[in-house]
């Protein structure tokens, strides 16, 4: 037998045969594909039993209400908690986010030690003993020298446990410097001093409003609460509220708004006065609460006097026939309440002024203190703790001033000016500082200089549960817990007319080696001993925290909340209390000259705003993946942040759309792409804030520029607050 | 040393000019055979395709070798249904550019779905409904009956027809053909429709939404119809290309100058067709969805209205009068260009019904979109062109491609009119591909 | 169709080539070879394909179904319960095990091990699931067992009265287990609970005649059993 | 066999979309995201490489300033019924059957095991609400911990777009089915987006019952494709008679007016209840 | 493709193209049936027969 090729022709072909007649081909062909459909590579998402757990957001101010959907043990979604008096089941675009930073690669896993230069990234991990040691003996040495002063600590807010213990820690170590970041509370609280003569906060009960005037406030741009100024707005639809939106730019807010008067940059505190003046003018203001709760009318009139609607016609930019016409609409409306803002109001206080004259307006119809209007809401005072007992250094030190000036002479209106601090540099600058739950090195207007005066910090310590801007150059991180692995108390300000008190708790066990700051905080104090040890005699926290709360932790615990449905304001009627509308400092802040924007306009020609998008996370909290995908391309294309040029602009300029330019500001440049835009006023310049973070993860560090890095402060003359709403620019080619 | 493969009959060129061009051939083939794997493995992410435009350049190259390919059923039909016997002469020239398109086309098609391993669930869990269904099941049928067709003409090779088996299966295939032909003519009939019909019953998509017969929309027949009359266009071009390669007379010009006339007057009516349904779609159907006309032609010059008016004038009627008028059908010069422009004319056709259907807004704030292939696109479409180069180059050293051959280029005793004829054989080679086959060229003479 | 006069040349040159080859290979072995080929691709196919496609594995440990199905009181669903959203909680948790097995019952091997391997240390057991269906599949255990009031036996055979576990196999290329796709390789089955392809639910689900929501098949649509 | 089919009544599950309370604030667009496994990728500024079940699209009404105007107008998937229920755009193109309209939910279905990815249904949607994976699917390490099992996630080279959530309609059927009931009430089944959206904006529901809201917001026409009867509610590209169960209301005539196209000097409304046939 | 299959359907739809496919494929396989068996026969009768 010849195996020749016809033979092996033959074998093949029977072997070609027999195959198609057998399972072989026909069932690789369907198992390949079935293998297609199970990519190893691809996950499969284990099942398990789904079930929800309610704990409170703490990614903004605004403390909603969220249930966090689980499957076994992981965490798979977040949605708004239905029953929750802040947010009544929505949920916001940065809160729906929260399990990206729950798992997401910027946690930091354990403390960490800087081994480089600072910034440079080089770090190792400590245990928690050795990093709380550290920083501990470096706060000895501090008050060594007798100089407790010099150790300084920055927080997002005083508010709560955490905060309090922060404060009691800087109280008994002795020193004055504790800083919170700014924001428009700040002003409303400010003038609430002077006008009221108390200390408390301001709410808004703007379900109940029907004509809502807003100077600027970004009110669905992410400003208080904003799930619920998102509710109440859908709800003065229903009611056939009228919304005036006063702002250059047509935002969210004003494009939603039954009208929008776009005025000049800068120029709201003027229109304020002069539909002040109109009212007062036509006498179309409540004499019944004029004339019945408020003093020295006659020294507002004095003052209105100047603030003619021609006057600010000239400033604004509007006809005076439209101021009068929406002082006098504002007039008559019966539930009217006007707001003062600038966008989210999270990165400054801004003019007092402003603030005052909007607060004026109110008080002016009004609207103080009543239904639909502008409320004057207690502190929480449920902190109770007895003083702690304070050694000679602490009691020098305490007597010493603050170092940004806060609280004393000039600066008596604010409680905390970390921009004059930080930024200007006024002020002795901390031997120690630390950073929790804000990050100043990215959020702080005129960044350059910021980060200079952070270099002259011998020691920073972040507690930072994300390697932000700050942490990445800090000495020392000891990295909290994430919202969502720990328990604490929330009370929610962020213009809620009623009082609200949170829970956060845990819904997942720890992911990495990270600790509850109020452990820390009490960890901490041990370690320096003496009378701070002895200032914090709790277990733990939690065992602080159940104590401090002992009345309201039952219902805490149970509801996820504490809130008081019943609360209203104080009626005039019962008080003693006066509105007082001029007189002494209050005539300084409403005669301070305006806030004229840095820079020489011959050279400048533009003006540079910042403004704030609800889809771009611009504080603490660096947007998520999931946020910046939604981020529009007329934001954000590649890597590039979009400037909004008006076209008339652009043409006068000759940049076209999609054009890379240069972006110069007396403090910084930076290159940026044209969008051109007619909801921008011609002249004037929109960069959104919360991109070009230089930490963080790889979806969101190099994504356009920090336009801190371009804006730089001005202080307000009256108060110190920042009010610097924008700078002189103008665009280069690159 | 190949010469016991060679047909009797006729002369080839030598193997190191015939290798010099299968390697450049086969270079770009290479090229485009990592482009290709490199898509199969790495995914569609290697191209600039993105979710507005879904279908791109391959998509126009599967559509526009399909069309072209059209010569390979339109003269079968004509050859073997209407017993046009001067065709003789041209069909396994016109079923060799067929099969060469065809499986080019499925070959695109496998490259272009996401997921190629499941490619086969087009068949097995058809869709009945859609057009795409239709046109995978009648292309891989009528692929199959141009590999029947095409098979007869590979046992033709010298050493082959040896066999006896191979013999007597060529021939009894050749006897059958007619029944192949017809069977390919109704698979063709209904692939190329429903490849218009593909764009045609888009209507979410206003500027390729047709009306039509029950579910056939207008573009069904009319891409048909166009592939019929351009199609063997595409074959007397290629082959006039293939002569002044060669530099040989291959066909005689009664059977060019007959598939051309009939080629003339299926243009000429295509045409006529054609501009019938773009008024109707232009004046009918598109206001109705709420637009204008000019609005499909109004954001860029690359989609302006100059598209219209040289996919129709100058591609249409211009080549169709060209080729039924007799002087100018005659004339080699004019033919040519004729023939040119019909091949050009349907390639703009099927480019414009995919590329820019993609491109056209729908709604009314949505943008305008623009594309550029990448080079994976361009290798990988670059590929069945030297594929097809390949093919062609052993084919027509191999087969006895053209029966005219060895009676139009008696190998001796010379004549003068032979030498002529191969002189003009060097002009040719301009583009890569014609290059390639430019290096087999002088050993014709 | 090339001119036949060349054909008739060619062949005539070289008839003796072609009967001589022809002559010389001989038939029977032609066909022999074609047997060969046959055969060996058919044995391939068929025997060894299947062993080489599917890998076997074992359980951690055995189980005896009858054994726990005679103890507890709500048969199944003992075990393999619903949660109160409906979903079906299929493979028990080391969690309800530990109800009874915090110490060892009884003398078997197996179980010492649970105990000890997995009890002690609180470790799920990492039980390889025969009828795993893959994560396209949405099936509701509840539409099945509450709606169509079906049988477990219908979909998983004589499991529940079992006394020891099968090897679990699984296809190499797919991850599947075995039982998917059934023992049959050419996939012919017997029983209902032979095989658990998309086609096997389809089969069902006609024959219950119920569902006809889908424009395109007339069948159930896919989103019913399809996530 | 078929009598106990038509003994329920199918459902027509549609949307409506405040345009005047919606925000644009995105969070429907994360929640989806978040409910539905949607990948991201590090740079997802080019929106025609970014998968977005749920898009908010931006429309101005090309005024000069300050006269400008801007609305959000959120889009998921359509879910067309098509001219006879069942023939949307790309369900009618599918080849391999891959995508389907269920008659008793009238929601348009997408298998990603079944699609091979011819992207021919994309090139059919003129709404774009259709997404193609480019890429395998990446979820930076730890991130996978957060994927939901109810919806499994795509593979590369297929397509997906939204599902109007249909896993939630799958796990309120089998509460149901252990509860012994087989109809649903109206707020066990609702879309993520729904239930995210701060500004209450989308109301989600059977367009066929009329207890339910969006039935009463949009008045459908049910004999003539579920055109809205309510004035200030429309579809868009009614004209290419679609027939989707995305409905969309405002009170201002240019965001109306935006949802379809208009010939040079026409009129919204004159043509806009004919279709074509 | 085949009655067996899931999408299979019983209407006018699948038969008329299914029928026309099916057709057409019979008629491909017929013929290339019909050519191979009589290449076979004509083989075995010796060569080339019909010239």
């Amino acid at each position: 037998m010849k195996v020749d090729r016809r033979s092996f022709l033959s074998l093949l072909i029977g072997g070609a045969a027999g195959t198609a007649l057998s399972p072989l081909p026909w069932k690789l062909t369907d198992d390949l594909s079935i293998w297609t459909q199970n990519w190893p590579w691809t996950p499969v998402p284990p099942r398990g039993e789904s079930y929800y757990e309610t704990t409170t957001c703490t990614l903004c101010p605004g403390g909603c209400g969220i249930k966090v959907r689980k499957i076994d043990q992981r965490c798979v979604k977040i949605e708004g908690a239905d029953e929750h008096p802040v947010n009544k089941g929505g949920v916001c675009i940065l809160g729906l986010s929260g399990l990206q930073l729950l798992y997401g690669p910027t946690r930091i896993r354990t403390p960490l030690k800087r081994v480089g230069k600072r910034g440079e990234g080089k770090w190792e991990p400590v245990s928690w003993d050795q990093a709380l040691t550290r920083l501990a003996d470096k706060l000895k040495e501090v008050r060594a020298q007798g100089a407790p002063e010099k150790a300084a600590c920055l927080l997002d807010s005083s508010r709560g446990t955490v905060g309090h213990l922060f404060r009691r820690l800087m109280t008994v170590y002795g020193s004055p410097n504790f800083f919170t970041m700014p924001s428009v509370e700040d002003a409303y609280r400010a003038a609430l001093k002077l006008t009221q003569g108390i200390e408390a906060r301001v709410g808004f009960d703007l379900e109940n409003a029907d004509f809502v005037l807003s100077f600027g406030c970004g009110l669905l741009d992410g400003w208080g609460s904003p799930v619920r100024v998102f509710k109440a707005n859908s709800t003065w639809k229903e009611n056939h509220a009228t919304v005036v939106q006063i702002e250059p730019r047509l935002s969210n807010t004003a494009a939603k708004a039954d009208h929008w008067l776009a005025i000049k940059p800068g120029s709201e505190a003027e229109l304020a006065l002069a539909m002040a003046n109109v009212i007062v003018g036509r006498n179309l203001y409540r004499s019944e609460f004029v004339d019945g709760f408020c003093e020295n009318f006659q020294g507002l009139k004095r003052i209105l006097a100047l603030h003619t609607p021609e006057a600010a016609a000239a400033a604004t930019g509007l006809a005076p026939e439209v101021v009068v016409k929406w002082a006098v609409e504002f007039a008559r409306a019966s539930r009217p309440v006007a707001l003062y803002g600038r966008g989210q109001g999270r990165t400054a206080a801004g003019s007092l002024r402003q603030c005052m004259a909007v607060m004026l307006l109110n008080a002016l119809v009004g609207a103080v203190n009543r239904a639909g209007g502008m409320w004057t809401v207690p502190d929480y005072d449920y902190i109770g703790w007895e003083e702690p007992e304070l050694d000679e250094v602490a009691r020098a030190g305490l007597e010493r001033p603050r170092a940004d000036g806060a609280g004393s002479g000039k600066y008596t209106p604010a409680s905390s000016l970390v921009q004059r601090l930080l930024g200007s540099g006024a002020g002795q600058l901390p031997e120690v500082l630390m950073v929790a739950r804000c990050n100043p090195l990215y959020s702080l207007p005129e960044n350059g200089a910021v980060k200079d005066n952070f270099d002259k910090i011998p020691f920073v310590v972040s507690f930072s549960s994300f390697m932000d801007e700050t942490a990445a150059n800090a000495d020392l991180v000891l990295p909290e817990h994430v919202y969502l692995e720990r328990l604490e108390d929330v009370p929610v300000t962020a213009g809620l007319s009623c009082p609200v008190i949170g829970l956060c708790q845990p819904v997942t066990e720890p992911r990495w080696d990270t600790r509850s700051l109020g452990d820390v905080v009490i960890a901490l104090a041990r370690k320096i001993g003496d009378s701070a040890a002895a200032a914090f005699q709790w277990d733990d926290y939690e065992a602080c925290l159940k104590e401090t709360l002992e009345d309201k932790w039952d219902t805490l615990e149970e509801r996820g909340f504490w809130y008081d449905a019943e609360f209203r304001p104080p009626a005039w009627e019962d008080g003693e209390g006066k509105f007082r509308l001029a007189g002494g400092k209050l005539d300084e802040v409403l005669q301070a000259d305006e806030i004229v924007p840095a820079g020489d306009p011959a050279k400048f020609p533009l003006i540079l705003v910042p403004y704030d998008s609800i889809r771009l996370a611009h504080d603490y909290i660096g947007d998520p993946p999931f946020m910046i995908k939604a981020v529009g391309d007329d934001v954000l294309k590649g890597k590039d942040v979009c400037v909004q040029i008006n076209p008339a602009t652009a043409r006068k300029f000759a940049v076209s759309e999609g054009s890379i330019v240069q972006l110069i500001t007396p403090v910084g440049k930076a290159r940026v792409r044209v969008h051109l835009d007619e909801a921008v006023m011609p002249g004037v310049l929109y960069v959104p804030r919360g991109l070009g973070h230089t930490a963080y993860d790889a979806y969101l560090a190099g994504k356009g520029i920090n336009v801190n890095a371009l804006i730089g402060s001005l202080e307000d003359p009256a108060s110190g607050f920042d009010a610097a709403w924008g700078i002189r620019a103008k665009l280069a080619k690159v | 040393m190949d010469s016991a493969l060679i047909p009797e009959g006729v002369k080839r060129c030598p193997t190191w000019k015939f290798l010099l061009a299968l390697a450049i051939a086969g270079a770009v083939l290479l090229w485009g055979v990592v482009a290709m794997l490199m898509v199969w493995f790495k995914g569609l992410n290697q191209t600039n395709m993105n979710d507005y435009y879904g279908f791109a350049l391959w998509i126009w190259a599967d559509l526009a070798f399909i069309a072209l390919g059209g010569g390979a059923f339109f003269t079968g039909l004509l050859r073997y249904i209407f017993g046009i016997k001067e065709l003789k002469n041209i069909i396994n020239y016109a079923v060799l550019i067929g099969f060469i398109c065809y499986s080019s086309a499925l070959l695109i098609l496998a490259i272009d779905i996401g997921q190629p391993l499941r490619g086969w669930f087009i068949f097995w869990h058809a869709n009945v409904h859609s057009m795409l269904t239709e046109v995978a099941f009648c292309l891989s049928c009528y692929f199959a009956v141009l590999c029947i067709e095409y098979l007869p003409l590979v046992l033709e090779n010298r050493q082959l027809d040896k066999v006896p088996f191979f013999h007597n299966l060529s021939h009894n295939m050749h006897e059958t053909m007619a029944v192949f032909a017809a069977t390919g003519a109704f698979l063709s009939f209904f692939h190329q429709g429903s490849l218009g019909g593909v764009a045609g019953v888009l209507f979410g998509r206003p500027f390729a939404f047709r009306t039509g017969i029950n579910i056939w929309p207008w573009t069904f027949f009319l891409f048909t119809w166009s592939a019929a009359a351009y199609g063997p266009c595409f074959t007397l071009f290629i082959t006039w290309l293939t002569e002044k390669i060669t530099g040989k007379k291959l066909v005689k010009d009664n059977v060019v100058e007959l598939l051309a006339k009939i080629a003339g007057w299926m243009i000429i009516t295509y045409v006529v067709a054609k501009i019938i349904d773009t008024v109707y779609w232009a004046t009918v159907t598109a206001p109705s969805l709420g637009f204008k006309w000019t609005f499909f032609y109004s954001d860029n010059p690359l989609y302006g209205k100059w598209i219209l008016l040289t996919e129709i004038v100058l591609c249409g009627i211009v080549p169709g009068l060209l080729l039924i008028f007799g002087p100018t059908r005659r004339n080699p010069a004019a033919r040519v260009i004729a023939l040119l422009l019909g091949v050009l004319g349907v390639s703009l056709n099927r480019w414009v019904m995919v590329l820019q259907v993609m491109a056209v807004p729908v709604m009314s704030f949505d943008k305008w979109v623009l594309y550029y292939p990448s080079w994976q696109e361009v290798a990988t479409t670059l590929l069945p062109v030297a594929y097809g180069v390949i093919l062609i180059l052993i084919s027509y050293r191999y087969l006895p491609i053209f029966p005219q051959e060895p009676e139009l280029n008696p190998i001796a005793p010379y004549t003068p009119a032979n030498g002529a004829e191969a002189t003009a054989g060097g002009q040719a080679g301009d583009e890569s591909e014609t290059e390639a086959v430019g290096q087999a060229a002088p050993a014709g003479a | 169709m090339s001119s036949q006069e060349d054909k008739v040349k060619t062949l005539s040159e070289t008839p003796a080539d072609c009967q001589a080859g022809q002559g010389s290979g001989g038939g029977p072995f032609i066909v022999l070879f074609f047997i060969i080929g046959f055969v060996a691709s058919l044995v391939v196919g068929w025997v060894i394909f299947p062993k080489v496609l599917y890998s076997q594995k074992s359980q951690p440990f055995d189980f005896n179904h009858r054994l726990h199905l005679e103890q507890v009181d709500d048969g199944c669903q003992s075990c393999h319960f619903f949660r109160e959203d409906g979903s079906f909680a299929g493979v028990p948790k080391l969690e309800q095990c530990i109800d009874c097995h915090e110490d060892v019952q009884g003398e078997s091997e197996d179980e010492a091990v649970f105990v000890e391997q997995y009890v002690a240390k609180e470790r799920e057991v990492p039980w390889l699931i025969y009828s795993r269906q893959p994560n396209c599949v949405f099936f509701p255990h509840a539409a099945h067992i509450f709606g169509a009031k079906l049988e477990c036996r219908t979909c998983h055979g004589d499991t529940g009265t079992s006394e020891s576990l099968k090897p679990y196999e699984e296809n190499r290329i797919t991850g599947y287990s075995r039982d998917i796709w059934g023992r049959n390789i050419a996939g012919f089955k017997s029983n209902t609970w032979d095989r658990m392809k998309m086609d096997d639910c389809a089969q069902c689900h006609e024959t219950a005649g119920i569902h006809d929501s889908s424009v395109q098949t007339g069948r159930d649509a896919c989103f019913v059993c399809h996530k | 066999m078929k009598q106990e089919q038509t003994q329920h009544r199918p459902k027509r599950y549609g949307m409506v979309i405040d345009l005047d309370k919606c925000t644009g604030c995105g969070s429907c667009m994360v929640a989806c995201m978040a409910e539905n496994n949607v990948s991201f990728k590090k740079d997802e500024s080019d929106k025609l490489l970014s998968i977005t079940w749920m898009r908010v699209y931006k429309i101005t009404n090309g005024k000069p300033f300050p006269d400008t105007d801007i609305c959000y107008i959120p889009r998921p998937c359509q879910h067309c019924a098509g001219q006879h229920e069942g023939h949307s755009p790309c369900v009618s193109v599918c080849p391999a059957t891959a995508t389907d309209y269920s008659r008793e939910t009238g929601i348009v279905s997408q298998i990603y095991t079944r699609c091979f990815g011819c992207r021919y249904c994309m090139a059919a949607c003129p709404y774009h609400a259709r997404y193609f994976n480019w890429w395998d699917p990446v979820w930076p390490d730890g991130m996978e911990k957060y994927l939901n099992p109810d919806v499994s996630p795509r593979m590369r080279g297929v397509v997906e777009k939204c599902s109007f959530c249909f896993q939630r309609y799958q796990a309120a059927k089998n509460k149901a089915y252990l509860e012994g009931r087989r109809e649903l009430e109206e707020d066990e089944y609702q879309t993520a987006c729904t239930q995210a959206c701060p500004a209450g904006a989308i109301v989600f529901g059977d367009l066929n019952n009329p207890d339910h809201l969006v039935h009463k917001m949009v008045d459908p026409d049910l004999k003539h494709g579920g055109r809205p009867r309510n004035p200030e509610v429309f579809r868009l590209l009614e004209r290419l008679g679609t027939n989707p169960k995305v409905y969309y209301k405002s009170g201002r005539q240019w965001v109306r007016k935006a949802g379809d196209n208009y010939l040079p000097g026409e009129k919204p409304g004159a043509d806009m209840h004919k279709s074509h046939s | 493709m085949f009655p067996f299959c899931f999408e299979w359907v019983w209407d006018m739809g699948h038969l008329v193209f299914h029928g026309g496919l099916w057709y057409a494929l019979s008629i491909i396989g017929m013929g290339m049936t019909y050519c191979i068996i009589k290449a076979v026969i004509d083989t075995r009768r010796g060569g080339s027969s019909h010239h």
